[in-house]
């Protein structure tokens, strides 16, 4: 197994950032959910605008609701997405 | 999770013989709007999140049948693109007391609602949008936790 | 009322007609049960009071109407002799709001227990028995009451 | 108009009673609902039982739930019957 994780976007996520998932390379300095968002606000563009600012964006680790403090591990799958709206 | 339309008398009937004896069958079922803050509503689209959305709707059934006494719980969440008047979800749920039936249903939905990873997109008579999660919701599934 | 079973699909598809554009439709079916108190059910026979049933009724869908945003309301209540599993009672509620079409349909049926004139008298393995009023009924009446 | 009243028992009052209705004549002592209970209590075998011990007896006057102290005019429809069970 790789050191990697991967991370999937959702709905208007999905679309803003024009990515639907990606595989991650985990290094010390990317252990937690916080991490991750962290990372992908310093890339340019969309990425910085949803990643880097004030909006409400849901977070899960292996397909469970998960809070910015979740630890994360080589092979877990994460996602990111908006507040739900079905039903 | 399905992209066909569902029939509530087989969800009735289906549930009824798998409830064994029970005296109440509490269901809802939300459908498309015609309109959405003024704007008619041509058709919406509802995304999932794979894997998750399945076992999001398990944990909140497991929820409800721990607080409740029920007989069977069903819920059916359609996918995909959808008419405005379509049927969007159904969930039933049987029990010996219709309290249990009627609360259950409620706590479901409510929890479906704020936990589990549905997201609607509307086609609208003035472009496409994503809806917006709703404050009243966050607070619906609140009252639970008490 | 009517002696006739009724289909839920097809109070739902009445419902969704005469609504308008309502979100949320919630249905309570009530059922004979199998079992009461320990004895077997073989069936049960409804009395009501002609003229005055239909009156409670209408009165019960009235006072919901004026509690809560509602696009519809369906009642029906069978009358005559039922088997066990046989389908009693429907209420349905169409809203704009899941909480108002819950609210009102637990309302309704907390109403007919308590203020429509139906009476049940099962027929069971120990012979004939007409069946009590529970005090939950009446408590369950008047927590509406605030 | 005579100066009667209409009297309609149901369910289990209907069977114990053996009479689902009857038209009853109005008089001076006979002006509220608790009137005819009071009447219909001193008639023998069952009627006493029935409307002279202490069981829960709902009434209608003119298919409307009434309490004791209604008052009754000549061709209203009185209706006795136990507590309801419908639903």
């Amino acid at each position: 197994m790789s050191d990697q994780v991967s991370v999937l976007y959702f709905a208007s996520l999905r679309e803003q950032l024009g990515c639907d998932r990606e595989d991650l390379q985990l290094t010390d300095e990317l252990s937690t959910l916080e991490d991750v968002q962290r990372h992908l606000a310093e890339r340019q563009g969309s990425w910085q605008v949803v990643f880097g600012g004030s909006a409400n964006i849901l977070s899960a680790v292996n397909q469970q609701m998960a809070r910015a403090d979740t630890a994360i591990k080589a092979g877990d799958e994460v996602a990111f997405f908006p507040p739900v709206t079905g039903g | 999770m399905q992209t066909e339309d569902f029939s509530i008398d087989e969800i009735h009937s289906e549930l009824r013989q798998r409830a064994g004896d029970c005296g109440a069958i509490v269901s809802f079922v939300g459908l498309v709007r015609e309109f959405d803050e003024d704007a008619s509503i041509q058709s919406m689209t509802l995304e999932h999140y794979p894997g998750m959305t399945e076992k999001a709707l398990a944990d909140i059934a497991d929820k409800a049948s721990q607080r409740w006494s029920l007989g069977g719980i069903s819920i059916i969440h359609r996918v995909g693109t959808l008419a405005a008047g379509d049927q969007i979800v159904v969930v039933a749920t049987a029990s010996a007391h219709r309290r249990d039936a009627f609360e259950a249903a409620e706590f479901i939905m409510d929890y479906l609602k704020t936990d589990a990873p549905f997201w609607k997109k509307e086609r609208t008579s003035q472009g496409e949008r994503w809806v917006e999660q709703r404050h009243s919701d966050l607070s619906s599934t609140e009252r639970w936790h008490k």
